[in-house]
């Protein structure tokens, strides 16, 4: 196997790849989406179509960015469903004035107890993040066991509004991706993330701080679950203490798409943009050109298969 | 001088063999710990739950559990996951009680392996060849695994699973179920290979160090697929003993296989990346895992609070036992 | 500063025992001794890396406790230490300045760093793109890139945990400029290294360590090689470099490379290794030879060009791959041995285990014979605690030990070795050197590639000179010098087109 | 007026006088019509989508009908209708995982111009053209009232409940609740079985196995009361009152083993009834605004009118399909 591990010697583009891990395959796999959909599907260009689109994906983007960074400190968190969900479930189940302050509180709380369980006490995050996310899902039901009530008017205007012909969806978009890419590529924090996932013990023999920053990686990344949610909750206008379910696995995905490296310090806030984009195209096209829902799991599943085996990283591993 | 002196040494030493068995304990992973700690909440609370008969039987529930636990340890120990138990579990529950391949039980049961070797090889080749990330590669699986089934039985429930399996799933000799051997026969075999082959040693030396073990010519690639391929064939047990003990088909068996397994193997003190982990350790998390699910059940707290105790002890065992070995660390 | 009695244990180890020091401003002090002698946790404790468990530790008459590295950068302590700790995936100028980077409005300022690390790379002398991520790196760029993050911190005290174990003489020669400027701006600079000249070229006073302890202080004016030597060791040391056996008259080949092109533009090389030699690869930093005796392990697949393995009168045509030809019986000795050579977290005894049982099946009962691991410790001075101690605990040259001893344990015919002494101890080396030559003279095979000359002038049998990928000129070690090897090294003094066969 | 039958046989009642105007929607043929569905998962559902299915292959007006189904996933349901919408059907058929999770989406179909179809009743939360349901409180009060029947009016009860967080599993809780009001009937533990006979199967095992005292066993419905009768059979436990579902295999075990039982009838015939209710509108022929099923259940008495030897378990009654197409998917 001589391809096994690529040697030391990466000229200057592909060098720098190295940290984004994006590769060719990242850009080309939406855009080849977008052209078969123009062409298969008459609808697929359309304005409304493509501001659906735009909405379907807006809370996996967020929630994708957060687990973004979580992954970059060599990090996973598997409770941003379920953190999603019981957001869900606060902001119909409790007092409307307090529901938004309350659920960012949730979010504080979980990301500190994720982190902190992560960090200080060296708990594998697989194992701390699944346990979070079933003790959420529980809290969830309690605050409010079936769908419904009403999300606070404001949150909906905040959500559902259009300007200059934009659905809002992408102004939201636009706000996470802006924010995270300004943290993560021009702030001291941001480079040190990378640094303390790409190797925290030579991190640390370089003086900066470990223990603090990761968790907060894992507190911004609950702040975002609690984002999606509030979006996610106000786009279908009421909660759902379930909502998150799938959150979990397609963030992980998404990243994984995007070129992301779960081991740490490998990945870009670009990259996730597009990974999330291919798992939307994915169900919008589906949708679109009619395929069977009993076939769908396989062609999402064969689809993925293909989608990451092109990617090639560089060494072998989760 | 020389008395209070020798008398500090010998004391010493005692302090010292007490604090190398003391260690020794505290290395054991979590799951003993807290396997004791939920017997005597039972003991406490449901002394129902402790009589042979019904510990037997949870016994016979944490057998599928315990046969999916041995391949993600191993998957563990080479720094590789494998999340496509689900999606096996219902191509096995298809195969064998769908009725749509008109052959006897005994082939559909070698064809239910043959899959599962093929899945296996299949999930290796991407994880080791095209180097894609182990957790999206099996996760995949499990969807395209779950879609097939879906595309040919669209949603009809299948019908009953073979007599073997019916019988192995749900029999007993006295009070003792048979399950648990099947567990115990895959478990002991596969702990006596990892711990005297030279196999082992090369999951121990990939585990520790991919790169080194590369670099020093341990045939990582045929190791990997190796252990994917045992990995998705103790799925396939698992999943034989599910079917077996539901006694008919069904779509979405063995749903929690992976990650309740992926639980159990850390819980069970297999760590990534350390080359350290045994075999005894995931099983007696599998049955710990087991056990808190009829614990819990039995204190009717509704599905709420179950799931927030389920989630609240696993994330404290896991703490307390890092948290005791903390001083292990680099950091001093 | 100053350290006054202090004690570090890691469990029932002592890496140090009631040692005193210390060093004043505007000087060079050396500190030396065996492999686990305690220097590096000795300097880690100034570090803020450990805490010492007794004693304590006086900066300007102050005591110091810090919690971390952190905490000792910003009391303005600057340190190289022993392992690399670039990142990876971080750009030079980003590790350079990683901790301290320079900000704007609150945002990085990049510019402001790429400028900063440009300057500081200018003063060593290198011409790296400072926007290269230190992972595409070779191992010396690497520790010059350790050295300008060392040197452009604004500190008082300097530490450099054996910053020379990856460098050539020109290199060595700018950090020895730099190091001169930092006494003459009145910092005190540690200085840890095993080669022993430049103890006497750099430093002021020289502190020697053995077993944790505190074996003399002395200006280095007062003492001699020997003197020195005799004072680390214990015990006079003969000859460093075992001697040469006369060359057989009728040498077979172990190894005959083929018109190899290690990497696409690289130039076709060729030549025999024979067995019962030791082959020296020799050349400035970069120049190719970690290409070539990669691409002959079968870690990387050449572009083109054959190795073939003679034994018994066959020959074996190997493929490129690293299982093929460690199957066939070569070894390979990586230079970094924390990422690519040994297993940190598993133990002595199991690193030793793996490369006994390099050719057993995987079903095969990994039964090792315990005696031959204690042997091979014993004949490596291994300084541990026991068979059982994990290998990422050990000091560094006690890991190399171990991983060149894992490789001599697997009964191979031939064995290429990148920096065989990185990091280790004049006693040590003697050892390993004595090892090498032994498995030679039972019929193996060696080729080192190596940054310094003079080991390759003591321990080679013929040395091969690349330069630009090309094997420029084939010398006899018994008679070539420093000066002749220079200049086959050097470009353009050399005549073109001397290239061995 | 000539009225449009929804399904034979009273199986569905018109429980509005207010009409859907007609002509409002009339469009002319051939009409594509989507179908979003909260989730399939159990073979009542496949049976039901079957059903709809087969209408619509059988009306040639009808070009295209597509099927949608969300997983449960309710960001899914809610991106499915918008893409449903964006395909410009001309007849929308929304079976939602929960009423406001939807209203949007109806509310922007019905702006465009596209008749809406709900799969349950929402008491005007939704703006829907029409609205046709079966089941809901009406299923969980027979259950109840046949256990309060059964027992006295006392005793210790288990509720078995579906999918958590599912909307029409509320509503026959609900029933079942507001059915025992009243009694001295105490519910002793409630479990979700997510209407899956495994899970049911692990979850009754994990009771009974608990030593939990009980004299009658609720069901939200499905396959969950088979899986328990199994687990009373295994274990040697006294059998109690269940109540069950109309379901084949559920009702063979109930004709063998001969336990007291009652069945709600959950017609899957409600999947051909929205689907001619949407031709109806599309026809322009006058629909009501709300339809419901809630035909008598069945019970020890007219057992053996239902039950089929000769079709496997995941057989639904009183189904809509012609004899022949049963005897191909449902044959033994
Ligand atoms: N918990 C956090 N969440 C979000 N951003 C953070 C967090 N902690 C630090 N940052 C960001 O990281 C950057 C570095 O902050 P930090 O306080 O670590 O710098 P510093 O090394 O202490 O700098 P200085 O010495 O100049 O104060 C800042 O831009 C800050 O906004
Ligand atoms: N983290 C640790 N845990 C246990 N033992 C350690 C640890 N670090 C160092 N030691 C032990 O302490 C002793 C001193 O090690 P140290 O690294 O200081 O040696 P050194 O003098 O720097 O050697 P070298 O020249 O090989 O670098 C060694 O015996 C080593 O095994
Ligand atoms: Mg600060
Ligand atoms: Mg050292």
């Amino acid at each position: 196997m001589s391809g096994g591990f690529v040697p030391n010697l990466l000229p200057g583009l592909a060098a720098r790849r190295a940290r984004t891990g994006l590769g060719l395959v990242t850009f080309a796999l939406p855009l080849l989406f977008f052209v078969a959909l123009s062409i298969g599907a008459p609808e697929f260009l359309g304005f409304a179509n493509l501001a659906n689109v735009n909405s379907q994906i807006t809370a996996l983007l967020i929630v994708s960015l957060g687990q973004l960074l979580v992954a970059l400190s060599a990090g996973v968190d598997l409770s941003v469903g379920s953190m999603l969900s019981l957001t869900s479930a606060i902001l119909v189940g409790v007092d409307p004035g307090l529901a938004v302050p309350l659920a960012l509180l949730a979010g504080l709380a979980v990301g500190l107890a994720n982190g902190i369980g992560v960090a200080v006490f060296g708990v594998h995050p697989l194992v701390m993040t699944l346990a979070m996310m079933t003790f959420l899902q529980g809290l969830a039901l309690l605050v409010s066991p079936v769908p419904g009530g009403d999300v606070p008017d404001w949150l909906e205007a905040v959500v559902r509004f259009d300007l200059a012909g934009l659905p809002g969806a992408f102004f939201w978009c636009l706000a996470v991706v802006a924010g995270m890419a300004l943290l993560l590529h021009r702030t001291r924090f941001g480079l040190r993330i990378f640094a303390l996932g790409a190797n925290a013990e030579s991190a640390a023999l370089n003086g900066i701080a470990v223990v603090a920053p990761q968790i907060a990686c894992y507190v911004i990344c609950s702040l975002f679950a609690v984002l999606a949610g509030m979006f996610l909750s106000a786009r279908v206008a009421t909660g759902d203490p379930t909502m998150g379910m799938p959150f979990a696995l397609e963030s992980v995905t998404a990243i994984a798409l995007g070129g992301v490296q779960l081991a740490g310090g490998i990945g870009s806030v670009t990259g996730v943009v597009f990974g999330v984009l291919t798992l939307g195209l994915m169900t919008n096209g589906m949708n679109l050109v009619g395929i069977s829902p009993f076939i769908r799991a396989a062609t999402t599943g064969v689809l993925l298969l293909l989608a990451i085996s092109l990617q090639r990283r560089r060494f072998i591993g989760v | 001088m020389s008395g209070p002196d020798s008398a500090a040494v010998g004391r010493t030493t005692i302090a010292d063999r007490l604090r190398a068995l003391q260690g020794a304990a505290l290395t054991l992973p979590v799951a003993y710990g807290g396997t004791l700690l939920l017997l005597l909440c039972a003991y406490i609370a449901r002394p129902a739950l402790l009589s042979p008969f019904l510990l037997l039987l949870i016994l016979r529930q944490a057998a599928p559990l315990g046969i999916a636990v041995l391949g993600q340890s191993l998957c563990m120990r080479v720094l590789s996951l494998d999340l496509s138990f689900g999606g096996v579990a219902m191509v096995v529950s298809y195969i064998l009680t769908a009725g749509m391949l008109p052959l006897p039980d005994w082939l559909l049961i070698l064809l239910c392996l043959g899959v599962g070797v093929a899945v296996g090889a299949v999930n290796a080749i991407f994880i080791t060849w095209l180097r894609a990330s182990s957790v999206i590669v099996t996760l995949a699986m499990a969807m395209v695994l779950g879609g097939i089934v879906i595309a040919f039985s669209q949603f009809r429930a299948p019908g009953d699973a073979p007599d073997l399996l019916r019988l192995v799933g749900q029999a007993r000799i006295g009070i003792v179920p048979v399950a648990p051997f099947v567990w115990l026969a895959l478990l002991v075999p596969l702990a006596l290979f990892l711990r005297l082959s030279v196999f082992g040693r090369h999951v121990d030396a990939i585990g520790a160090n991919p790169r080194a073990a590369w670099t020093s010519g341990i045939p990582v690639v045929q190791v990997i697929f190796t252990v994917h391929i045992l990995s998705a064939t103790f799925a396939v047990f698992s999943a034989f003993l599910l079917v077996g003990f539901v006694g008919v088909g069904s779509i979405d068996i063995g749903r929690d296989l992976a990650l309740n397994s992926l639980a159990a193997v850390i819980l069970g003190g297999v760590t990534f990346g350390a080359g350290r982990g045994g075999v005894v350790g995931p099983a007696i998390a599998a049955f710990m895992l087991t056990f808190l699910f009829n614990l819990l059940t039995s204190f009717g707290l509704g599905e709420p609070g179950k799931l927030m105790m389920q989630g609240a002890i696993v994330a404290l065992a896991a703490i307390a036992y890092t948290a005791r070995n903390r001083n292990r660390g680099i950091w001093k | 500063m100053t350290f006054r009695e202090v004690t570090k244990r890691f469990g029932s180890t002592a890496a140090l025992s009631a040692v005193s020091l210390s060093g004043a401003a505007g000087s060079v002090h050396a500190v030396t001794g065996e492999n686990g002698a305690g220097k590096s946790t000795l300097m880690k404790l100034l570090a803020g890396v450990h805490r010492p468990d007794e004693g304590e530790i006086l900066l300007d008459g102050g005591r110091i406790a810090f919690a971390g590295p952190g905490d000792a950068l910003r009391a303005g302590i600057s340190t190289v230490f022993q392992e690399l700790t670039l990142l990876p995936n971080l750009s030079v100028a980003e590790n350079i300045f990683l901790g301290r980077e320079p900000r704007r409005g609150g945002l990085l300022d990049r510019r402001a760093m790429r400028r900063a690390a440009r300057q500081a790379l200018d003063r060593l002398g290198m011409t790296l793109d400072v926007d290269t991520l230190c992972g595409a790196l070779s191992v010396a760029e690497q520790q010059m890139v350790e050295i300008a993050k060392g040197i452009t911190a604004d500190a008082r005290v300097f530490i450099f945990d054996e910053p020379t174990a990856a460098l050539n003489a020109p290199e060595i020669a700018k950090l020895e400029a730099l190091i001169g400027e930092l006494k003459a701006r009145g910092r005190l600079v540690f200085y840890i290294s095993h080669r022993l000249d430049e103890i006497f070229r750099f430093c002021d006073t020289v502190t020697v360590l053995k077993d944790g302890e505190h074996v003399a202080t002395a200006p280095t004016a007062t003492l001699d090689h020997d003197r020195l030597v005799a004072l680390m060791v214990g015990r006079a040391l003969g000859q460093l470099y075992p001697p040469r056996p006369a060359a057989p008259a009728a040498p077979l080949p172990a190894l005959q490379v083929e018109g190899l092109v290690a990497r696409d533009g690289m130039p076709a090389v060729g030549f025999a290794l024979m067995r019962g030699e030791i082959l020296g690869l020799a050349g400035l930093e970069g120049q190719g030879q970690r290409d070539i005796v990669r691409a002959m392990a079968g870690l990387e697949a050449p572009s083109s060009g054959r190795v073939a393995l003679h034994r018994d009168g066959v020959v074996h045509q190997l493929g490129h791959s690293v299982v093929a030809t460690s199957r066939a019986g070569i070894g390979f000795v990586p230079e970094e041995r924390k990422t690519e050579g040994l297993y940190l977290t598993l133990s002595i005894a199991q690193n030793i285990a793996l490369g006994l049982l390099r050719n057993r099946r995987p079903w095969a009962r990994a039964r090792v014979d315990q005696g031959r691991i204690a042997e091979l410790m014993a004949a490596m001075r291994v300084r541990a605690r026991d068979h059982r101690q994990a290998v990422g605990t050990l000091s560094g040259g006690n890991q190399q030990k171990v991983m060149i001893g894992r490789w001599l344990a697997a009964g191979i015919d031939v064995l290429l070795v990148e920096e065989p002494t990185r990091g280790v101890d004049v006693g040590a080396k003697s050892e390993i050197y004595a090892l090498l030559r032994d498995f030679a003279a039972r019929g193996g095979a060696v080729l080192i590639t190596s940054s310094e000359l003079t080991e390759h002038l003591g321990l080679c049998d013929r040395i091969l000179v690349v330069r630009g990928g090309a094997i420029v000129a084939e010398l006899e070690a018994a008679s070539a010098s420093e000066e002749s090897v220079m200049r086959h090294a050097i470009a353009g003094t050399a005549t073109a087109g001397s290239a061995a066969a | 007026a000539d009225e449009v039958e929804l399904l034979p046989d009273g199986l569905m009642t018109p429980t509005t006088e207010e009409m859907v105007p007609a002509d409002k929607y009339k469009k002319d043929p051939p009409w594509t019509i989507g179908m979003s569905f909260g989730g399939v998962g159990n073979s009542w559902i496949v049976q039901m989508i079957q059903e709809a299915k087969y209408v619509a292959a059988q009306n040639p007006k009808i070009g295209e009908f597509i099927f949608v189904e969300a997983n449960w996933q309710p960001a899914k349901q809610v991106s499915d209708m918008e893409d449903l919408i964006t395909r410009k059907v001309d007849a929308l058929i929304v079976g939602p995982i929960a009423f406001p999770l939807v209203k949007t989406q109806v509310d922007a179909a019905i702006a465009a111009g596209i008749p809406v179809i709900t799969f349950g009743v929402s008491d005007g939360e939704l703006n829907s053209t029409t609205e046709i349901m079966g089941g809901g409180e009406e299923f969980g009060r027979v259950g109840g009232e046949f256990l309060r029947d059964k027992l006295g009016g006392e005793g210790t009860v288990w509720a078995f409940r579906g999918v958590a967080g599912v909307g029409e599993e509320t509503l026959r809780y609900n029933g079942f609740v507001k059915s025992l009001e009243g009694s001295d009937i105490k519910i002793g533990a409630e479990v979700f079985g997510d209407w899956n006979y495994a899970k049911g199967k692990q979850l009754c095992e994990n009771l009974v196995l608990s030593g939990q005292p009980v004299d009658g066993i609720w069901f939200s419905g499905a396959e969950m009361t088979r899986a328990c009768i199994d687990v009373f059979q295994d274990t040697g436990k006294p059998m109690v009152p269940m109540t069950g579902e109309g379901n084949n295999g559920f009702l063979k075990v109930w004709s063998e083993s001969g336990i007291d039982s009652v069945a709600p009838v959950f017609t899957p015939g409600l999947g051909p009834a929205v689907v001619r209710a949407a031709v109806a509108l599309l026809e322009g022929k006058p629909v009501y605004k709300t339809y419901f099923s809630s035909p008598p259940p069945i019970t020890n008495a007219n057992l053996s009118d239902y039950v089929r030897d000769d079709l496997n378990d995941a057989f639904w009654v009183p189904s809509t399909l012609p004899e022949d197409e049963i005897q191909k998917t449902f044959k033994r």
